[in-house]
């Protein structure tokens, strides 16, 4: 078939845009833990783009998109076989599409790189994400996006579902054994450096216009659609989350604002090629106060989700899944248009994903414990993981 | 009237002046250092290079006091920076060096009543 | 009408584009100011993308391009009523167009913060960005893109006059009320990290490509022409700065290089579809040296203009406005075309533009000033924004 | 001809995503220096947009694409005569080909600066750049994409010749001048702040989409298949360094891991429209192995390519343009497909450009030592450049 | 000689080298440090903590004298610290502390010499 | 006991850690400072403004040491931070402050035994 040229040059720029999100990650992340952790967390981040991209092509793409059962893809397309670069998917060329399926993949494990950092052995990080993305990754995206049993059932549109409720989830399930850092809870452990958090604050959100208009495949009108909540959503988060926390505690933080933006992010996601910009607004203000009282409730429970993987990710795609099946109102409808069934069938997503990634998690964490060990010593913990996983400091003279 | 210099883990500074705020000593100067000691370091790797380099981040505080206030100030510290009951290698040193003068610039203030 | 997609994808992707000169303000602005102070000048320019995204879909957008009189649009669209993902505008749907104009929108009223950076208090700036964007934005876009009286008559291709123009010279009238920073004058108040600053003149040029060549607001010709002259102007500018400041000082400055790249861009913006690269190369040179003297001349007057607002934007705005009455050549003819009454048109746009964004900017000061006051106590401009106004510090051990 | 408008919009992404390279690379580069010459060695990428944006439109666009004769274009294009916005070049406006190309001439001088960093006086390292420009890059650019002797014969997709052989072999030639910095070799001259260079290699990649899958001129099936390649082998290349220094030294690095990323970008560069995903990953592979011994050797040899321009761009374009003539499938034929002629002919292309750029570097190397001075004085270095060359510093309190 | 630590505010450094210099003290050492003090701090808030901090930026200086030059010193940096006339809480203090020796590195010089 | 305090070129902090090491100093403390001194500064631009300045990079190291060591320390910080045989302005210099008390916090021991 006849590719469409403004589609390809769309969802190539859009897939260019995806993997830009993860020196954002990085960055937003390397900003917010300790000097000595600096590089760790950074590299959690950018260490996924080298490992996920190699292993969505030899075997991570065929799990997910090619043709197999109700839970998992089949083994026709492992190390591409059978494309070259004549094959299309709907109006592109197929290595257009693998490459920009294959930028989900990579963020969605870096995104649980939050809430284990300075702790975490680099190695076992390794293992982690390989074994999770066969394991969970793949399997929820062939679900939900490639001919699984939710396919045509719960809608996102661009991964609130695959993305960042299996990564927030998860997040929450691997603590159970790696615990705290040494002094959360007691001491603050504050940011290193905020203006790498608000930089990369600012490359997630030029990336996931790529990644929420991208995922129309198409330079269309649903495209702009997608784009218009992805601009409004995470502004009324930004601005509800410090309105929040200004009457909260008094002050506005540029962090809380930033991760105000992260969550409406997230929340607009499975919902934005399917409502107005109106609900998105509406969506974005949800987000802000739900995920704001999920980070405000961890000082409280305890646990030390480091950089709220759970509260913002975990929280905000399940927001955000379950308002696409309140307003959805193009190409779908939702709650408000009279078809409550479809909230039933958000629902349902949602715990069903949420049930297999913890089980899974938990079974993949249990296992790398007892082998490679998850936990650094209290000594490294102590010197920082930059020395001590690494060899190196992220600052010298 | 005693110069205190304490280099403690970053971690512990917290704790640090936690401790030193119940026993209201609550002026100090907080700066980070490299420190080089008796804990060990780490294999240090750049490109074609490889050292053994002990240089850990520290943080150095110090605090002028007088000197009836000087076992207390120590006493605190040692509290509040060590990793544990029985302490840990790294866990830092105090050093008392003797002051001369202090001068309160705002009021020009000097001697104990500036400190 | 069908849109074109190689029209959305360009448009969308330069609104994204747009969108991230935000972050790139910030780094600009941010690296100038001292440590205790980077967060607030960073949150300047971040929380306008929250307040003005949302502003725009509400009542912004409407205000500027929706049917009205002379001197500004009616209400027709708030709320975006009337519009829904089937619209269209010219060749691309209504909202690639409403998200395009948005980010315009944003990126203006940030520009003033560099004049006020250090001393205003955070409630108040964020006062005057909703009303400034109501009383002086959405006018003057409607006078010269919506309709209004100016449109067809002063050329602005990308927001010379509505952009550059209204925040350049506002940036000056706030300065009546907010007065200088404590030590101006006498301290040199350096910039505390010049790498962000560098990095964020390289996104701002990196989006002003979005800016320019998208407002041709289609994949064509005049989009590659507008890309080209954006691509040379600046760098003709920053080399004429260097140049200049070499001779001057002795020294050539990497600040100094990056100041004449964005005097560069300024001035290159109203122009940058009309004239051809030769042209755009001498206003690059022209807005170099204008630009340098009017910067210089501030040291003399004593005003503080922070971060040069004034002399970038307002003065390299007025140069670019001006020279596109001369160099105009595509689409529209200038001076050197024999046409001398486009110069004199440009000329009655700017003088408008200048006199009105004056006086609404000292009624809003004042305003603002009497209730809820402009400008922060000496002990917080002491301590610093970060903390005074956010509760936060930039850079942790 | 009329322009199609979809390849329009994906050449001029990509030139700016090219553009977008230079902040990158400053960057790259500036993290990895110390303090006191960060924004010396950052200049040196920001000032090169400057100088060759408008030498290139004044003449060197003429020289590389113009026709001429077998070695160098001709004159007939400077100051861009004869080309207007109604010119095209293939299916794309002739501006945005300019534009494009301009970009790939950005970036090769600026790749060398790493090589001199910390010694070089500024003004020698402006007036190297433009000889350079002219009398390296334009005619090995005409030789092999411009209508010259290789053109045809050696495959070069997106530059792996023209912009990192030049480059990286120049590098080497030029430090016969320049010598070792102080106490090189001795001491370990550290990264001042390896967060900047993991940025760098993120906005390098980033902008390597544009460079490899815009040089197809089109958003077509070749594009998307130089987007793939680009984005499997320099994963495949930073996890095979990886490997490799932790079986090494016991460490995996952020920097050797970031250098392997760059290490597979630049080897795949002349591959990567020409060869399927999988012999991507396998030249992924082969460049970290290379590269990574390539700067091992180098602390063997004691020379100080600083930042390793050699190391990385010299034997990583090498080793891609030959595993071109050993993989090439698509559009061409290579070893593996039974075409050992096209090896050879990648070979003769590299050995000449070697061999041409080594002299014409040790001739401008050798002029300017003995006129403006190549290196700068023993107390300068000491003191940094950033105090001595533009009266600076990267950081203040 | 007496090693002279000063902490004063940020924008107040290049008043007092000023100062330093008229009397030609034209010697000295800085580094970035907080400080914690008399002078009030303000909340600070990490997502979900909050908390009273008063940890300022400041400015140490560091500044080797013969005896001499003690007086004049203090005084310059006095004055160029102080914030206005009156001068303000949180100008900062000025500790004076003892110096057994110094050595100038490239000459080998050593003692009051060598300053 | 003594505290050492030298101020030497950032680019030879390595050298003289190895000095140190040779003659089993091997406890120190490390952290960047800005010097004005001997050395020439430069002109410094900003914007509008132009003004000589010299506040350089240095690192300062700090250094508690027992008497008896006093001596080579010195001496190893000498040979290690001179530029070259005859050493250049901007070398740097040492400082040594009398000790009154160290105290080791993991392990509570005071006095020499500390250090
Ligand atoms: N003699 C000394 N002089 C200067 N600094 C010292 C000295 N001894 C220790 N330090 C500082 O204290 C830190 C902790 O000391 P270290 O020897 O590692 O462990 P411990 O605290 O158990 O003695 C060091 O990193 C160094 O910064
Ligand atoms: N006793 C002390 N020991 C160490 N540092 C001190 C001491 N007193 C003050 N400082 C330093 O001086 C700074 C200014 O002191 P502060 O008490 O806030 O105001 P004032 O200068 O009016 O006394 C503090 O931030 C702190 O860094
Ligand atoms: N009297 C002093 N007090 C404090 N610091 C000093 C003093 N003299 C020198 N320094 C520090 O030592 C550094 C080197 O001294 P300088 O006078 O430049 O050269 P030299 O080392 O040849 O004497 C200075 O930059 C400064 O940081």
């Amino acid at each position: 078939m006849a590719i469409v040229f403004a589609d390809t040059a769309w969802v190539l720029i859009s897939s260019a845009l995806v993997l830009f999100m993860l020196p954002g990650l990085a960055l937003f992340y390397g900003g917010m833990v300790r000097r000595k952790n600096v590089l760790s967390s950074m590299m959690h981040s950018f260490v996924v783009m080298g490992i996920v991209a190699v292993l969505w092509v030899v075997v991570g793409y065929s799990l997910a998109f090619s043709h197999g059962n109700w839970f998992v893809g089949g083994l026709d397309h492992i190390f591409l076989q059978g494309i070259d670069y004549n094959s299309t998917t709907g109006t592109i060329p197929t290595y257009a599409f693998i490459a920009f399926q294959g930028m989900f993949a990579i963020i969605t494990p870096a995104l649980i790189s939050g809430a284990v950092v300075g702790r975490i052995k680099f190695k076992s990080y390794i293992a982690f994400v390989i074994i999770w993305s066969l394991l969970v990754y793949a399997p929820v995206c062939h679900w939900v996006w490639g001919g699984g049993f939710l396919t045509g059932e719960a809608l996102d549109f661009a991964g609130g579902t695959v993305v960042h409720i299996t990564s927030g989830i998860s997040a929450l399930a691997i603590l159970v054994f790696l615990g705290k850092r040494r002094g959360y809870g007691v001491d603050v452990i504050k940011p290193h450096n905020v203006t790498l958090t608000l930089l990369g604050a600012g490359l997630l959100w030029f990336g996931w216009f790529g990644f929420n208009a991208g995922s129309a495949l198409a330079a269309d009108k649903i495209a702009a659609l997608a784009f218009m909540t992805t601009f409004v959503a995470p502004a009324a988060a930004g601005l509800t989350w410090m309105i929040v926390e200004w009457f909260g505690t008094g002050k506005p933080t540029a962090l809380g604002f930033a991760t105000g933006i992260l969550a409406g992010l997230v929340a607009i996601t499975p919902a934005a090629g399917f409502v107005t910009p109106m609900a998105a607004i509406a969506i974005g203000i949800v987000a802000g106060i739900v995920c704001y009282s999920a980070v405000m409730l961890k000082g409280k429970l305890g646990y030390d989700d480091s950089l709220d993987v759970f509260g913002v990710h975990g929280v905000g795609g399940t927001t955000g899944a379950l308002l696409t099946g309140v307003f959805a109102t193009v190409g779908a409808t939702g709650l408000l248009s009279g078809n409550a069934h479809q909230l039933f069938l958000q629902f349902e997503g949602v715990v069903i994903t949420m049930v297999y990634a913890v089980v899974c998690t938990l079974v993949i964490g249990f296992v790398l414990d007892k082998t490679l060990g998850l936990k650094v010593s209290v000594s490294e913990e102590n010197i920082g993981l930059d020395q001590t996983q690494h060899g190196e400091k992220g600052y010298n003279f | 009237m005693k110069y205190v210099i304490a280099i403690i883990r970053p971690e512990r500074l917290d704790s640090v002046t936690r401790e030193l705020q119940k026993i209201e000593v609550n002026r100090l100067t907080v700066s980070p250092v490299s420190g080089y000691g008796a804990q060990k370091g780490y294999l240090e790797v750049y490109r074609a290079f490889e050292r053994e380099v002990n240089l850990l981040e520290k943080i150095k505080l110090e605090i002028a006091v007088n000197d009836n206030f000087l076992a207390p100030t120590i006493e605190a510290i040692q509290k509040g920076a060590k990793t544990n009951e029985k302490g840990e290698i790294g866990d830092g040193k105090i050093f008392v060096l003797p002051i001369e003068d202090v001068i309160r610039i705002s009021t020009g203030e000097v001697g104990s009543d500036a400190i």
